[in-house]
């Protein structure tokens, strides 16, 4: 029943949007609304008994709970934070108050269309819902309606489109091998999994492959990530947030799930590897742009690639490192959007975006200041942040298994990456700020988006909670292939 | 027999669409495609009695064949785009290259994959050859609907291969597939829209304001 | 797996860590208390706050570092560590060199804490566990090559916190640009927690694994006491200045420990005991010397507000006690004796000497020629605090800025006597402390069993009978030679006759300051003995009223910063030549993009039995 | 050899007794022998300048003309600058009194209990020269503050090879306090080549050609003599009679050093000890005559020449040592 009424919350705030009249009040309902999915979300992880199977339409299990829990969070936050946000775009008369109301209906849906991934048992549909999501977010991408906004909404489903047809090829060859198998004809994943070890083994490699380049595209591993720069700078900015948050997660969930049917065909060192590799090179190409990047929001678009890059080597290196690849896949929702928050709000304030050319912002807005030099020190993976356990457990992984050459890769690649980002975001913190440029301060409901998502961050960081703690250990076991959890 | 007779020409019409220089010959091509899917799946399913495929065929019949080619045709019509493709290949070294793809492809099915029929290593391969057409024609045409255009005909691969080899997915995928492709389809045509506005080109190569 | 996410939060409280312990809090207390006098007035109510709550964290996470039993709470605690003082350096976040110092310390911080975290890893990896107990028992099995990676990276990790040749450039940049008390704090006892991990993870837990590792150590040592001092002397920013002598001290203080871990390997345990105590005593006399000699240097910023000293000179008038202060610091520094400085030092150089003495011909020469670098930095040393000294304090103030300072306040005053006692009490007492530094080395190398003592009477620190020295006794006789001569000078020929007047200018009858001998010109002749290493260039540019008359003559001569332009300029420049290169990978053209995904597609498909 | 540098816990109970019964004889026996070396210590430098003069086939003043140089200025009115602070008129006893301490590690015609080591010696000097240096700049004089720079210069290049030296006399001696000496010690040719750095370290450290020169005031040659110019009177005396005290211990170093002979362990008992002192003393003075008779001064950047060759040589003396030589 809580199921459905995640999944309806949405909807009905969707249609609520286009008949609202106060944008204000909207902006709150949105909120409550968001706020009451995640509590829900929250309850259900606690109380429900998993898996969950209804009407072999929907399948729950833990690896389907962590993935609800953290779209419901940085969906939370974002309303919160597109009240404020919203409104100085319409006072402001960047967008009009027609448009605003659109943009809302349009994040229910976007949001709706994340929640569903997670929550359907088919593989097929799990494809369907992934390219929903690629649809809803392609106008918010290109909400401003401008050159930049619109080039880069055109790229962002052009590409994805096309990663994601490679996908649907994986899933077709995938139905391919199971229906081969002598088995039962479906693409239900908790039907598949016990039987995997039947399927033909080279026939699923090549599934896979697919799978991980066309998922792969959306999730932004490089080199197919040349969309997501573009999208997340363009795109409003607590959709940026959703995008480089969830966004790229739900991808990643659609890869575990193959990977779960490929390890137990065909053995775990092939998706490793696989990882390994665009893991790698995710982190390379990430560090490079993240080195001479000249606009705040792309610098936090490569970072998500970059972090990306850590998560899928984190799944290669298995063990410890799948832990901490889980528990990445949070901290970086949570930090990711909380960073893109802060750029949102300085490129609102400075009305740009270059990091030459801004300056004092710690000056001209105090709050927003002091948030954005601890997330620049979260991100990129300082403890008692989050990010820097999760990252460590990784770098545990590799290096216990004596992947010397990869963790010590992964270790210098962050560190530069590290340099990077505290030399571009302390050039624009620090320093005397422009005379035209007031000191202000945040409303309430942005400060309160900020410290929610920093209380995560801490929290997590000083230990990971204990119903967190279980979930990430049970999808581990589904990862592992024992499903029935 | 007809099977083979229906595959190659879907074949002939993907080059067909490889060489043509202007973009209602394309659309045209893509229809035709279109339409020849239609009589495979048509034919599948009367053969392999699924019902479901009988849908999937007039779903075909009705969005591919005629729906999204006239509205691709409307959009043409409607912003007056110089018909030129804008090529980034001329039409004898595409159709070489797609050769070299489709050849690749017969290699990859025969080599890596291992099917026992050898109905289904040639419609694997054929399948696959178009999809890699499809991303040739997205890759080195330069307009923004031919890109559509390649989006689709790689769907249709997808569809081809969908129906020969599993003889369709599970109905409610397929109907949501469906419903995934018109809706993208229609919100690339909104771009397409957007971007003639704001650019007065639909020149998607020129789009390159984001770099770096 | 789940037992990593329990931090069992231990605490090691060996000697050790004690000693630590105590150099932190001893530094840490006078800094509190000057911090009350330097901060009023010049910062707003709630600037100062928050510099007590980064101050406090900050002495508690550097207590952490050197506390914790556990590999993986040092970590976090060590990065802490970075967190708070990268806060503290950008303190006065309005200035733009403020920012870049703080960046390239919190950079090059943590570029060396990934050395470290990739040496603790490979430890992990081979214990299963970050306790220090278990780490220690485990490191006895790892292979030569992990244990050589393993010292390695330990040594680029913590080399760069300490600021050794050729990782220091972070040094000078950061630490002046802190608040002094806490420049005092960073140069004191901050970058000493580096040599706590030092002697920590590479001598108690790994264990010194073949010669080399001492020797090569040894030689960046040398290194670094004869670089640092050199920059020093160039350097006429006061708490620049102060900094690279940091980097000099910390070279003498690893010539200590370099010393006990060559020591250790050709099987002279007592000597090994020696010469860490050696270099542990000269840690805790670098930390109450330079955090004084900080604290000085903050005070004069205070009264004149530049650290420029070029611009200074004459304050002994104007602030006696800070420049008695500061003499005090700097004879220490200058290890002249009966001050700690001095014993320190001479520990060092005799550990060498022993060492020398008891060890096989090579060895011999390779230890001498290190005292002598060591002997090389105390002269270049002292030279360099006569200029520091007075060109600051002596001599006519050379701006305004100069002619208007003023005493500090009460607190700043007691913290800087604070610690000028101290220096004496560690030079006096020294026979009694070593004991106790004695005890805390034999610990650290394991060796609790050995008999060792290195005293006589509780007041001469004495090798054997015939080696020692006794600083009450020089201190004494250093008194009582001064007051004879007073006397006997007074018996003799009666009160002393003086009169004041100009000094003597050659018959010129206008000597001002701009008369007066500059600090650049103090440091020519070593600028000049230097060049091979200090590449110095000059600009001059006239400013001309008509050909004939030059109205203005402008001289300005610099110095080659030769890590900076040679090792570091390079590698930055290859790593963002790599990175320009990739940006052209992305030109913008989403033709270019899809190919990406269908190249990435076949290359998978033909290289798909690799996986 | 590790039984040495760690005594056992009797054996050092031992010593200590011995050092208990014959403390107050040592000490007064000490305190008379640094008086004796303050008393003649004027006397080497005007037996020095007489040489020097005889050999330039001059008459020159008498050898007792520092005497009488000390006793004038001592009852002379002093002047002193108004820039200078109190670090200038507290300098001269400072370096009076480090003279005076380096006096006591020095055994000249007595061995025996010392209180401390040759390093302590270096550094005393160096606790002399810094404050000799901060006087120099106290003036705001252009001269003094030449003077200092150039002093330190000199000294921190002289540093390490005396060092070096001292360790290769040292190795030899097998401890680094030359108190320990006596006669039954036989002098090895590394101690001699050792003895040679020193020496020419000994000279810069004096102010003798080729580095410094005591006889001019010419702005571009002098380096000690620049430093204390701005001084007169009583202060300056105490500084002249510091740096004889300090050449005076340098010669005795350099003497013991080189023959061990005529030292005994306690003052009373017999002059020919002091007579064979006195002469050593006087074999140095020639010496010395004849290299400032015969060298020029060198540029200042020269020194760090004749630095590097007195450091080479200290270092040939310790691979010499190292080998037994």
């Amino acid at each position: 029943m809580i199921l459905f009424y995640i999944l309806s919350v949405p909807v009905i705030l969707s249609v609520i949007s286009f008949f609202a009249k106060n944008l204000k009040t909207l902006g709150r309902i949105n909120a409550a609304g968001h706020l009451s999915v995640m509590l829900a979300a929250f309850y259900f992880a606690i109380t429900s008994k998993l898996p969950l199977n209804l009407f072999n339409l929907f399948y729950i299990d833990a690896l389907s709970v962590f993935f609800i829990f953290v779209i419901t969070i940085v969906t939370f936050a974002a309303a919160l934070f597109s009240i404020d946000y919203i409104n100085k775009d319409v006072s402001s008369g960047n967008i009009k108050e027609k448009k605003a109301k659109f943009y809302y209906a349009l994040f229910n849906f976007f949001s709706f269309s994340m929640l569903l991934v997670p929550m359907v048992s088919n593989l097929g549909m799990v494809w369907v819902g992934i390219e929903l999501t690629t649809l809803a977010s392609t106008f918010l991408v290109g909400f401003y309606n401008n050159k930049t906004s619109i080039e880069a909404a055109w790229k962002y489903i052009i590409i994805c489109s096309v990663g994601i047809i490679f996908a649907l090829l994986g899933t077709i060859i995938f139905y391919y091998a199971v229906s081969t198998a002598g088995l039962a004809k479906t693409l239900n994943w908790h039907q598949i999994v016990p039987f995997s070890k039947i399927l033909d083994v080279n026939t699923v490699k090549i599934a896979f492959l697919f799978i991980l380049v066309g998922y792969g595209t959306k999730a932004g591993l490089a080199p197919m990530h040349t969309w997501l720069p573009d999208a997340h700078s363009q795109a409003i900015s607590p959709v940026s947030a959703m995008l480089s948050g969830v966004l790229l997660k739900t991808a990643i969930y659609a890869i575990l799930r193959f990977m779960v049917i490929t390890n137990n065909c065909v053995g775990t060192s092939y998706t490793a590897n696989l990882f390994i590799l665009f893991g790698i090179i995710s982190l390379i190409i990430s560090c490079g742009f993240i080195l001479l990047q000249k606009r705040i929001k792309r610098l936090l678009a490569y970072s998500s690639i970059e972090h990306v890059g850590i998560i899928v080597t984190g799944l290669g290196l298995g063990g410890l490192g799948w832990y901490g690849a889980l528990l990445h896949i949070f901290n970086h929702a949570a930090t990711k959007s909380f960073m893109f928050f802060g750029a949102a709000t300085v490129v609102k304030k400075y009305k740009k975006d270059n990091l030459n050319v801004i300056k004092g912002v710690l000056n001209a807005m105090p709050f927003c200041g002091v948030m954005l030099i601890l997330g620049m020190f979260a991100i990129s993976g300082m403890p008692p942040f989050s990010i820097f356990f999760s990252e460590l457990f990784i770098l545990i992984s590799g290096f216990t298994q004596g992947r010397y050459f990869i963790s010590g890769l992964v270790l210098g690649l962050l560190a530069v990456i590290f340099a990077a980002i505290v030399y571009h975001l302390s050039r624009i913190l620090f320093g005397k700020k422009p005379q035209e440029i007031d000191k202000s301060a945040e409303t309430l409901s942005t400060k309160l988006s900020f410290l929610f998502l920093l209380v995560l961050m801490c929290v997590v960081g000083i230990k990971v909670p204990i119903f967190l703690n279980k979930i990430i250990l049970a999808s581990l076991e589904i990862l592992k292939g024992n499903y029935g959890l | 027999m007809h099977n083979y007779i229906f595959l190659i020409s879907i074949l002939l019409v993907t080059y067909y669409m490889v060489i043509v220089k202007r973009l209602p010959a394309l659309i045209s091509g893509f229809r035709l495609q279109s339409f020849l899917l239609f009589l495979i799946t048509a034919s599948f399913a009367f053969y392999e009695k699924e019902a479901a495929l009988y849908i999937v065929a007039v779903l075909i019949l009705f969005l591919k064949v005629i729906l999204i080619p006239n509205f691709l045709k409307g959009i043409s019509r409607k912003i007056q785009v110089n018909e030129n493709l804008g090529l980034f290949l001329n039409p004898q070294l595409s159709i070489v290259v797609v050769l070299i793809l489709t050849y690749l492809s017969y290699l990859f099915t025969f080599k890596v994959m291992t099917f026992t029929d050898k109905m289904q290593s040639a419609t694997f391969a054929l399948t696959l050859c178009i999809v890699l057409t499809g991303l040739f024609i997205m890759i080195f045409r330069l307009k923004a609907i031919t890109q559509i255009v390649g989006l689709l005909v790689m769907e249709n691969g997808l569809f081809l291969l969908a129906v020969t080899m599993c003889k369709g997915m599970p109905f409610l995928v397929e109907m949501s597939i469906f419903l995934d492709v018109f809706i993208s389809v229609i919100i690339l045509g909104i771009f397409v829209y957007r971007i003639n506005a704001l650019f007065t080109h639909i020149d998607v190569n020129k789009l390159s304001n984001l770099r770096g | 797996m789940a037992n990593i996410f329990d931090l069992h939060l231990g605490f090691i409280l060996d000697g050790l860590s004690l000693f630590f312990l105590s150099a932190i809090l001893l530094i840490s207390a006078p800094a509190a208390v000057y911090s009350l006098g330097y901060l009023k007035g010049h910062f707003p109510k709630g600037k100062i706050i928050y510099n007590w709550v980064l101050f406090i964290l900050f002495v508690i996470s550097m207590l952490l570092v050197v506390t914790v039993n556990n590999a993986l709470a040092f970590l976090i605690s060590w990065e802490l560590m970075s967190l708070i003082s990268y806060f503290l350096v950008v303190f006065d976040e309005k200035s733009e060199k403020s920012v870049s110092a703080g960046t390239t310390y919190v950079v090059m911080t943590h570029i060396g804490t990934a050395f470290i975290t990739a040496a603790f890893l490979i430890l992990y990896k081979h214990a299963g566990s970050f306790d220090f107990s278990i780490l220690k028992t485990a490191a006895s099995s790892l292979s030569s090559t992990a244990k050589t990676l393993v010292f390695i990276f330990l040594l680029i990790g913590f080399g760069t916190k300490a600021g050794i040749v050729p990782l220091h450039i972070w040094l000078p940049q950061a630490h002046p640009q802190a608040p002094s008390h806490i420049s005092s704090l960073m140069s004191g006892v901050m970058i000493k927690t580096a040599i706590y991990g030092i002697i920590r993870f590479i001598i108690f837990i790994l264990g010194v694994g073949s010669l080399w590792w001492g020797n090569l150590v040894l030689v960046l040592a040398a290194v670094s006491c004869v670089v640092g001092v050199i920059y020093a002397l160039m350097e006429h920013d006061l708490k620049k200045l102060l900094a690279y002598h940091s980097v000099e001290n910390i070279g003498i203080i690893l010539l200590g420990v370099a010393a006990s871990m060559i020591f250790l390997k050709v099987n002279l345990p007592v000597l090994a005991v020696f010469s860490l105590a050696a270099g542990l005593y000269h840690l805790i006399n670098h930390a109450i010397f330079k955090g004084l000699l900080f604290l000085c240097a903050g005070s004069v910023y205070n009264a004149t507000g530049t650290r420029d000293i070029e611009k200074l000179g004459g304050l002994i008038k104007k602030m006696p006690y800070t420049s008695a202060a500061f003499l005090v610091g700097a004879m220490a520094i200058s290890a002249l004796p009966p001050l700690n400085g001095f014993v320190s030092e001479w520990l060092t150089l005799q550990a060498f000497f022993q060492g020398a003495l008891s060890s096989t011909s090579g060895m011999k020469v390779f230890l001498s020629i290190s005292a002598a670098a060591l002997a090389l930095t105390s002269g270049l040393a002292a030279a360099c605090f006569v200029k520091a000294f007075g060109i600051t304090f002596l001599a006519q103030p050379r701006s305004n800025k100069a002619v208007e300072a003023k005493e500090v306040s009460f607190s700043m005053k007691l913290s800087m006597c604070f610690l000028s006692v101290l220096t004496f009490v560690f030079g006096l007492c020294a026979a009694v402390i070593f004991k106790i530094l004695v005890s805390v080395s034999k610990s650290a190398l394991g060796l609790e069993a050995l008999n060792a003592d290195f005293s006589l009477n509780n007041f001469s620190l004495a090798i054997d009978n015939n080696t020692f020295v006794s600083l009450p006794l020089v201190a004494l006789i250093l008194i009582v030679s001064a007051a004879a001569s007073i006397i006997v000078i007074f018996i003799l020929y009666g009160k002393r006759k003086t009169r004041r007047y100009n000094t003597w200018d050659c018959g010129y009858y206008r000597l001002d300051a701009r008369n007066e001998y500059s600090a650049t010109a103090f440091s020519k002749p070593f600028r000049i003995a230097f060049s091979f290493f200090l590449l110095p260039y000059k600009k001059t540019e006239k400013i001309r009223e008509s050909f004939y008359h030059v109205k203005t003559f402008k001289y300005e001569t610099f110095t080659t910063p030769v890590f900076g332009k040679y090792i570091y300029a390079p590698l930055l420049g290859v790593v963002l030549g790599i990175a320009r290169f990739m940006r052209r990978l992305q030109p913008g053209s989403i033709h270019l993009y899809i190919s990406y995904i269908f190249v990435t597609i076949i290359a998978l498909i033909i290289f798909m039995k690799a996986f | 050899m590790l039984v040495r540098i760690n005594p056992a816990p009797n054996e050092a109970s031992s010593g200590a007794g011995l050092i208990r019964t014959s403390i107050m004889a040592k000490i007064v026996s000490s305190i008379l022998q640094v008086v004796a070396l303050a008393a003649i210590s004027p006397l080497v430098s005007g037996v020095i300048t007489k040489i020097k003069n005889n050999l330039r086939l001059r008459r020159g003043p008498g050898v007792l003309q520092p005497y009488y140089n000390l006793a004038k200025l001592f009852k002379k009115e002093e002047v002193i600058s108004e820039t200078a602070s109190w670090i200038f008129s507290a300098a001269p006893f400072v370096v009076f009194a480090a003279s005076i301490t380096a006096a006591f590690m020095v055994p000249a015609f007595i061995s025996g209990y010392k209180a401390g080591d040759l390093l302590l010696l270096v550094f005393l000097f160096s606790l002399a020269r810094f404050f000799q240096a901060l006087a120099g700049l106290d003036a705001g004089s252009s001269f003094g503050a030449m003077g200092s720079s150039r002093e330190m210069f000199v000294s921190s290049f002289a540093e390490p090879a005396a060092i070096l030296a001292i360790f290769a006399v040292s190795l030899n001696l097998g401890t680094t306090n030359i108190g320990a000496i006596n006669s039954l010690y036989a002098i090895k040719l590394s101690t001699v080549i050792a003895a040679i750095s020193l020496f020419m370290v000994i000279l810069a450290e004096t102010s003798r050609i080729p580095i410094d020169n005591q006889e001019t005031h010419l702005e571009l040659t002098m380096i000690h003599e620049a430093m204390v110019l701005e001084y007169s009177g009583r202060s300056l005396a105490l500084i002249e009679l510091a740096s004889y005290i300090k050449q005076i211990v340098f010669f005795s170093l350099i003497g013991t050093i080189l023959l061990p002979a005529f030292l005994s362990c306690n003052f009373a008992n017999n002059l020919t000890v002091f007579a064979g002192y006195l002469a050593k003393l006087l074999v140095l003075c020639v010496v010395v005559s004849l290299i400032e008779v015969n060298l020029a001064k060198m540029r200042l950047f020269r020194a760090i020449d004749f630095f590097s060759f007195s450091f080479v040589l200290a270092l040939i003396a310790i691979i010499m040592a190292a080998l037994g030589v």
